[in-house]
């Protein structure tokens, strides 16, 4: 029932909102969440529960009530006690069979005397049924449901900076974010409602100063997702994440409102004095006409007035407390509401449709007998409280049971982390106040900002929580865990089967495990294994309060999902030219050129025949690029290749292996001379970055007279190849083109810069051509317009391969693996263990003095061969064991054989051998180990001083 | 996200950070036995504790010294490799 | 409904006694003393006692039992691993796997569900193939398929992957399960305590003496034991165990953090895995989508979570399946992977005679349970290691024998 | 109206130099050489940044003065930069949404030299002011220019428009 206005409510009366639940329609008001807006209405059961399927509604009322979760369209498991209602919307109640009204589920709740805790583990598993009752488990299981058809959110996140953060817009959060703004603080202020001053009124004077203080930046709607290491905390707002970098914080997060335990304590109009209040004063909805209060506190007397002013009859106040100040005695006396002290609720009634509570018998605590039957439609408790001490515990944060206040209170924080409030165990208003103002001076000065106030806040001198709020029932259905369907005695009977550890228990029992996360169950969780175990609540301890405060939506934590693209400056050019790609990390490379009407194969060959027959263009660029300068820079170089460059003379160039430490090939290129002192070199593409880092690395550290630049995107890089590459050259450079095989000159090309090796990489006369990344595309697109009258065409990283195996090189990472060490490799004429150090060196000289495992060899299927191909990574087979695998294959058109290498055991290297390889469907091919390089054998064509 | 300092350009998320292992010394490869020599390419130094690592300061390829508590994750102490000791 | 939950409606009193014996002290001598009261350790205290007839035996647990790795970890179990050693090992695992549940008469959820290792380019597909051959070589099921199979398994999947990684294939192995991990440490923890096993938790070794080159007791902070006998199976905290018997090891520790989702609907039927976006993602039994990546970059010896790894995790889920950008994270947390420079465990004896060795599992331990428990049982119980272990010594790495399995490294799990 | 404009500087010329001996090399050259690691000065017609220790840039007609002949100890750095200028009242936001760096704390007095990364780039950036308004300037390698570009223009964009109320978004 709606209620006349209230002072500060909510709700804007002026714009209603139509929305639909359970296929009824519905009207709220703008400033309602979906489930205050379902309560003015007189809905009471807003869900069933996860296991039993029982009837549930509003708990808190404070984003913590997973048994009133909601689908609309494609959102899965929207809690109606936090989501702001919109007009339009469809909900529907999350995992029911059937509808909300009439549940197939509730049928559950009459087994539930099967159904006792970990009572999966027990039964289901007969290896053939299991299957069965599995399909039968995952039909019950899970709560809201996916729509495929959602669209991918991209929500931005942002960094944000502050001196000190504060979590909770109560009391003593607001208290504390005044206190450390007037003291100089840049402050930002959270609070996961849409308005600030927390669940107790009496704040709205703080409230005007925090919003109108100009150094603090309040963030309503918004809840802290975690502490992260050095005061890192992810504020997620409704829109975006603001990952707040604080200087110190100041957690003021105050503390759930705890229930009491007792039968049926899970019906809807059962639920905490404070969700009640809640729903008063923001969304002016009475939530029960007649009442029983369930009190033990000074809390609870509070809402008492508000219960009794919004008009509430009051049945009666069952205190579990036997003596209570007089001061809390007065308010029931004052209007001859009953007061039943020392007595508590032994069960709640449920009406004739099992859908709402109709009734509580009360008894004296401790005793199983009834002493009175009172009719009410609600059950408001206030019998204690559990902190909100996540983000403390997440921080590092020692805490320590106070059985003063039968709380967890922080012992020793971290540095830099403050605590007030009630999380820290300070109750009382005018305290909170206190305690605000302490944390956040402390936390101004904590940031050099002005000196640590010394307030004293007074200890409590009543206990806001009660020890033991849990009422045993031989009937049970008294609940602990309202998201995990938990009874007092499942927890019980884990502690029985010697769960007795609060970790094992939650693990057994799943305790806290549901989407609250036992904001609600924990602390009773946590007090009957005390009890059983004869331990202190302080002794048996909590578990670990791992992120989040609250489930985060995956849209907000990937944010908009950067994935940086690396482009060479020909990118738009092979675009046009109709390159297919295929990704190298953060590059795209054509794979191939597409021809229209043209298969993957046909353009691949035709652009290797182009190579072998006239003139082809590569793309480069994607190689890492280093140059390295300074007299001890050839020394550097023979330290970190396994070759020798010292000797190297300028205007030369020289292949290039690299080692780890263990001796395992991790890189290969180009080095070229170009003085004394200055050499330009090659990387893979994939090893660019970590190269340079480790050249760098090892550069500090022996501090050598040499630096190192990398040239990688600077640089752009194609290789022109071919019998007709020298024509298309010649006139486009100033560079003499009789240089040899292997030389590099520094000349222009096209009028720009250029650095020109002689390379052989594909087995035709060909040169690499390297010029400023502002030039490239010039460049490529002069040399493709000469090379027309040749027949030029641009080639891709496929025909590239194809024409390397023709030539026997080798790939790092494709023909070689985690471990190949340079000799298995076919690499020994590469390393010169006759030099002083080079990285790797020692251990090769350890694994040369041990029997080789395998080595990679050059091989050939039949000419006749028909049928399938082997593939890549088939295996070697020898007398039916494994012996090797294919590493690189293809059939060349040069050769018009398949031809490939693989890794093949010592003793089946000779050449003419033959070994088997066997395919995907286990037949067997034969191949001839054959010497490389298979095409041009002499390498008479890259030579070639035409 | 977790702050590490370069010491020349100062505190920046961990992810402009590569980490480079502990700082070992490498024995006299020529001197030394293959046992040692295998010892220091493979074995580690796996318990927690404060331990002097290399650190790379990715935007600026600037290689430091980060002495780092690896049981809670705390930097101690960040400085120019200035040779061993 | 089994007849089994019967007698819990027809029985006044909760019929279900103690899983685990209560001891008040330790005794001053065991024949064999485990560390680490995980999956592993409990395993192998089982094999000792059922099949070795060897129960004199206790197991020291620092925290409670299966609070580690195994309660950490994202309960994949598969057989679909690189070298000759790992596939025959992890296979047998797999098979003992099957057994379990009636073995321990407890239910593990032990769900097969098939396994699919997305390869978004060329090298991951020749990879996947690599470990395809392997695999079927040693007649198990596993299979290169194209993305047209990866569909029909999960037909949500945006195939491109957000554009940046399209599938270009997968390696399927049809074996690949989840199974409850808490359950399989209950399971061998009853079923040592059962053959006379003691289990003590909250027991934290300080020491281990070594006399002659030799075990000779423990020391712990509940009093000291005297033992010939000592199996290490403590995970992430190997090399401080080791450090207690002068062994080096080339063990180091990276966190390796996980998160669930609120529970939803079942939807997902297989395993998914992607190197490449460094995804691996099944749904539970409770409906939640439990979600791995890659170990954090560097060391660090602590279970603490980072923010960056939802994020990334996160943005790397929503490539492959956009519509789950309304669906919740509601948890995150860690384990300290114990990690090895081949990506292979080390197992057996080591220079300390009667200190045996069960560690650097990384991020492939929970699988390997069963077999590493049975295969080290017999290796303490004989002094000599099981055929199966012989590839994962300690020594591989002073030979320069490693076992090449990092070359199935970028899939993980 | 945009509430950044971004513009493209990359023809400016430019040239970079590292080493231990960069810095005596350039005030040899007859530059002003900014002291301390990542500050900058202005130079006729541009500036020159020092990045980290001992890397410098420098832009505008003086560049061409490092064509001369290194020194001992003295790495010449081909800058093929993207060149990028952003300015705008809402410079900070759309900062705040790529870089981990508190732009706001560095007191542009100070000429401060940031490298850092943005939207997972590597960048090298100087906070100025252009006209009145907030402005970045920013060099990134060119073979993520286009990429980078793009990406500060799309979120550029859509600073332009407040974040929408999105009923569809988040709840919890």
């Amino acid at each position: 029932m709606r209620l006349p206005a209230q002072p500060g409510e909510w709700i804007d009366r002026t714009t209603p909102l139509g929305f639909r639940f359970e296929g009824r329609d519905y009207t709220g008001f703008a400033g309602d969440t979906v489930a205050s807006a379902l309560a003015a209405a007189g809905v009471s059961m807003l869900g069933r529960s996860f296991k039993y399927h029982r009837p549930r509604g509003l708990l808190s009322a404070a984003n913590h009530d997973v048994n009133a979760m909601m689908q609309w369209g494609g959102m899965p498991n929207l809690r109606a006690d936090a989501t702001p209602l919109a007009a339009g919307m469809d909900l529907e109640a999350v995992n029911t069979f059937g509808t909300l009204e009439r549940d197939a589920g509730s049928m559950l709740g009459h087994l539930s005397r099967f159904l006792p805790v970990g009572f999966y583990y027990k039964a289901f598993h007969g290896k053939r049924l299991f299957p069965l009752w599995e399909k039968m488990f995952r039909a019950m299981t899970g709560l809201g449901k996916v729509d495929f058809s959602a669209p991918r959110q991209r929500t931005p996140k942002r960094y944000g900076f502050c001196d000190v953060l504060v979590v909770g817009g109560g009391t003593s959060g607001l208290a504390a974010a005044l206190s450390a703004a007037e003291q100089g603080a840049q402050v930002a202020l959270v609070d996961e409602n849409a308005r600030l001053g927390g669940s107790t009124q009496g704040a709205s004077e703080l409230v005007g100063k925090v919003l109108a203080h100009p150094r603090i930046r309040v963030f309503t709607d918004t809840y802290a997702a975690g502490y992260y290491a050095d005061h890192w905390v992810p504020l997620v707002e409704r829109e975006r994440i603001t990952k707040m970098r604080a200087r110190a914080v100041v957690v003021a997060a105050g503390a759930f409102e705890q229930p009491a335990v007792f039968r049926n304590n899970d019906l809807p109009g059962v639920m905490l004095a404070s969700g009640a209040a809640r729903l008063i004063r923001r969304h002016a909805v009475q939530p029960a006409g007649r009442i029983v209060l369930l009190a033990a506190n000074a809390d609870a007397y509070q809402a008492l007035a508000d219960f009794i002013r919004a008009g509430i009859e009051v049945a009666a106040v069952v205190d579990l407390r036997g003596t209570l100040p007089s001061e809390q005695r007065a308010l029931p006396a004052a209007h001859d509401i009953p007061l039943f002290a020392g007595h508590c609720i032994l069960e709640a009634l449920p009406s004739s449709d099992g859908r709402r509570v109709a009734g509580v018998k009360i008894a004296p605590l401790g005793q199983t007998q009834a002493i009175a039957e009172l009719a009410c439609d609600g059950v408001f408790m206030s019998v204690g409280w559990a902190p909100a001490a996540a983000l403390l515990y997440q921080a590092g944060t020692k805490m320590r049971y106070d059985a003063g206040i039968e709380q967890f209170v922080p012992e020793k924080l971290p540095d830099g982390v403050f605590a007030c409030g009630r999380v820290n165990g300070v109750h009382t208003f005018a305290s909170r106040l206190l305690d605000g103002e302490r944390a956040g001076s402390a936390a101004a000065a904590h940031c050099g900002l002005g000196g640590a106030k010394p307030i004293a806040v007074p200890t409590e001198t009543d206990s806001p929580t009660h020890p033991w709020p849990i009422v045993p029932h031989p009937e049970g259905k008294n609940f602990i865990d309202f998201d995990e369907d938990l009874q007092l005695s499942d927890l019980e009977n884990a502690i029985q089967e010697g769960f007795d550890n609060i970790e094992l228990m939650k693990r057994y029992s799943t305790v806290g495990m549901g989407p609250s996360q036992g904001k609600h169950s924990n602390m009773n969780a946590l007090r009957v294994l005390a009890r059983a175990t004869g331990a202190t609540p302080g002794e048996v301890g909590t578990t670990t309060a791992r992120p989040f405060f609250h489930p985060v939506p995956m849209s907000h934590l990937a944010g908009r999902g950067f994935t940086p693209e690396r482009r060479t400056p020909m990118h738009a050019l092979h675009e046009a030219a109709g390159a297919v790609w295929m990704p190298a990390g953060a590059w795209q490379r054509p794979e191939y050129y597409a021809i229209h009407g043209l298969t993957r194969e046909a353009c691949i060959e035709g652009e290797a025949l182009a190579v072998r027959q006239g003139v082809g263009l590569i793309d480069v660029g994607t190689l890492g690029k280093l140059e390295i300068r300074g007299p001890q820079a050839a020394e550097f170089l023979e330290r970190v290749y396994v070759s020798k460059y010292a000797g190297l003379k300028t205007g030369m160039t020289r292949y290039a292996v690299m080692c780890d430490e263990a001796g395992v090939v991790i890189d290969d290129g180009v080095i070229a001379r170009l003085a004394d002192d200055h050499f330009y070199f090659t990387t893979t593409t994939s090893g660019a970055a970590a190269v340079y880092r480790e050249l760098s690395r090892w550069n500090t550290l022996w501090k050598m007279d040499c630096g190192i630049v990398n040239l990688t995107g600077a640089m752009a890089a194609m290789n022109l190849a071919g019998p007709k590459a020298k024509q298309v050259l010649t006139g486009l450079t100033d560079v003499d083109l009789s240089l040899p095989f292997l030389a590099v000159r520094e000349g222009n090309v096209c009028g720009v810069p250029a650095r020109l090796m002689r390379a052989g990489f594909v087995g035709e006369w060909g040169v690499e051509i390297h010029v400023p990344a502002e030039h490239g595309a010039r460049v490529w697109q002069a040399l493709m317009q000469a090379g027309q009258a040749h027949g030029i065409r641009p080639f891709g990283v496929e025909a590239q391969r194809l024409l390397r195996l023709e030539k026997g090189h080798i790939i790092i990472g494709q023909d070689t693996d985690g471990l190949t060490t340079p000799g298995e490799a076919g690499l020994d004429w590469a390393v010169k263990m006759d030099k002083p150090f080079f990285v790797g060196q020692r251990s090769l000289a350890i694994i040369a003095s041990k029997p080789r495992p395998r080595q990679l060899v050059g091989f050939m299927l039949p000419a006749d061969h028909a049928g399938p191909a082997p593939q890549e990574c088939h295996l070697v087979i020898d007398n039916g064991d494994i012996a090797g695998r294919v590493t690189s294959i293809a059939w060349s058109p040069a050769l018009q054989r398949h031809i490939g290498m693989a890794y093949v055991k010592p003793g089946m290297d000779a050449a003419g051998s033959t070994f088997a390889i066997r395919l995907s469907d286990k037949t067997l091919v034969s191949a001839e180990v054959a010497k490389t390089p298979f095409y041009d054998p002499d390498n008479l064509r890259q030579k070639e001083e035409a | 996200m977790k702050i590490m300092t370069c010491p020349v350009n100062g505190p920046r998320a961990i992810s402009e950070f590569a980490y480079g292992g502990e700082i070992r010394s490498m024995p006299d490869p020529a001197t030394c036995s293959d046992d040692e020599w295998a010892d220091y390419v493979f074995n580690r130094n796996g318990s927690p504790g404060v331990k002097r690592e290399w650190w790379c300061h990715l935007p600026s390829n600037t290689w430091f010294v980060a002495e780092r508590d690896t049981a809670r994750d705390v930097v101690l102490r960040t400085y120019l490799y200035e040779g061993e000791g | 409904m089994p007849w089994r939950l019967l007698r819990f409606a027809l029985s006044k009193k909760h019929p279900e006694p103690r899983m685990f014996t209560r001891h008040d002290r330790l005794k001053p001598a065991y024949d064999v003393v485990i560390i680490g009261g995980g999956g592993h350790g409990l395993a192998a205290a089982y094999y000792l006692a059922r099949e070795h007839g060897i129960t004199n035996v206790c197991v020291l647990e620092k925290g409670y039992i299966g609070g580690g790795n195994t309660g950490r970890n994202t309960t994949i179990i598969r057989s679909n691993y690189l070298t000759p050693e790992g596939v025959q090992f992890y296979d047998e695992s797999v098979r003992l796997w099957q057994d379990l549940a009636q073995d321990f008469d407890l239910n593990l959820f032990y769900s097969n569900r098939g396994h699919y290792t997305l390869a978004h380019t060329d090298a991951a597909l020749r990879t996947s193939r690599w470990r395809a051959e392997v695999n079927k070589h040693f007649g198990i099921d596993s299979e290169v398929v194209g993305p047209e199979v990866v569909k029909k398994a999960a037909p949500m999947i945006d195939l491109s992957c957000g554009g940046h990684a399209p599938i270009l294939g997968a390696l399927y192995h049809a074996p690949g399960a989840v199974a409850r991990h808490d359950a399989v440490a209950w399971g061998y923890g009853r079923g040592a305590d059962m053959r006379g096993v003691e289990i003590h938790q909250r027991t934290e070794v300080l020491g281990i003496g070594v006399v002659g080159g030799k075990v000779a007791g423990v020391r712990t902070n509940r009093g000291n034991i005297a033992t010939n006998k000592v199996l290490c199976a403590v995970a992430g905290a190997t090399p401080r165990i080791l450090d207690m018997v002068g062994i080096r090891s080339p063990i180091y520790i990276h966190p390796l953090q996980a998160m669930v989702s609120e529970p939803v609907k079942p939807w997902l039927d297989p395993i998914l895995v992607s190197g490449s976006l460094h995804v691996y993602i099944s749904q539970s039994a409770r409906g939640e989508l439990v979600m791995g990546a890659s170990l954090d970059p560097y060391e660090v010896q602590s279970t603490r979570s980072t923010f960056d790894f939802p994020e990334s995790l996160s943005a790397h889920m929503l490539d492959m399946f956009p519509f789950l950008s309304n669906v919740k994270v509601m948890r995150q947390w860690a384990g300290m992977a114990d990690m090895t420079p081949d990506f292979a465990p080390i197992m057996g004896r080591t220079p300390v005679e009667g200190f045996y060795l069960d560690g650097g599992w990384g991020t492939w331990g929970f699988k390997a349970t069963p077999v590493c428990g049975k295969t080290m049982a017999y290796t303490v119980a004989n002094d000599r290691e099981h055929t199966l272990i012989t590839g994962f010594g300690l020594d591989r790495f002073r030979n320069f024998a490693l076992t090449g399995e990092k070359g199935a490294a970028s899939v993980g799990h | 109206m945009s509430a950044i404009n971004i513009a493209d500087v990359s023809r400016t010329p430019r040239a970079g130099v590292k080493g231990a001996g960069a810095a005596a090399w350039l005030a040899a050259l007859g530059l002003p050489v900014p002291d301390a690691p990542n500050t900058w000065l202005s130079i006729e017609g541009g500036l020159i940044a020092r990045l980290g220790l001992a890397e410098f840039l420098v832009e505008g007609p003086a560049s061409a003065k490092l064509a001369a002949p290194p020194a001992h100890g003295v790495y010449p750095v081909l800058r093929q930069d993207t060149a990028l200028v952003a300015a705008g009242e809402r410079l900070d936001e759309l900062l705040a949404e790529i870089c981990s760096v508190d732009f706001q704390a560095l007191g542009p007095a100070a000429q401060p030299v940031v490298l850092t990364t943005m939207a997972g780039v590597t960048v090298v950036a100087i906070p100025a002011e252009e006209s009145g308004m907030p402005a970045l300037r920013l060099w990134c390698d060119s073979t993520w220019g286009a990429w980078f570009c793009q990406t500060l223009a799309e979120v550029a964009g859509e600073l332009i428009q407040p974040i929408p109320t999105n009923h569809q978004g988040a709840t919890s």
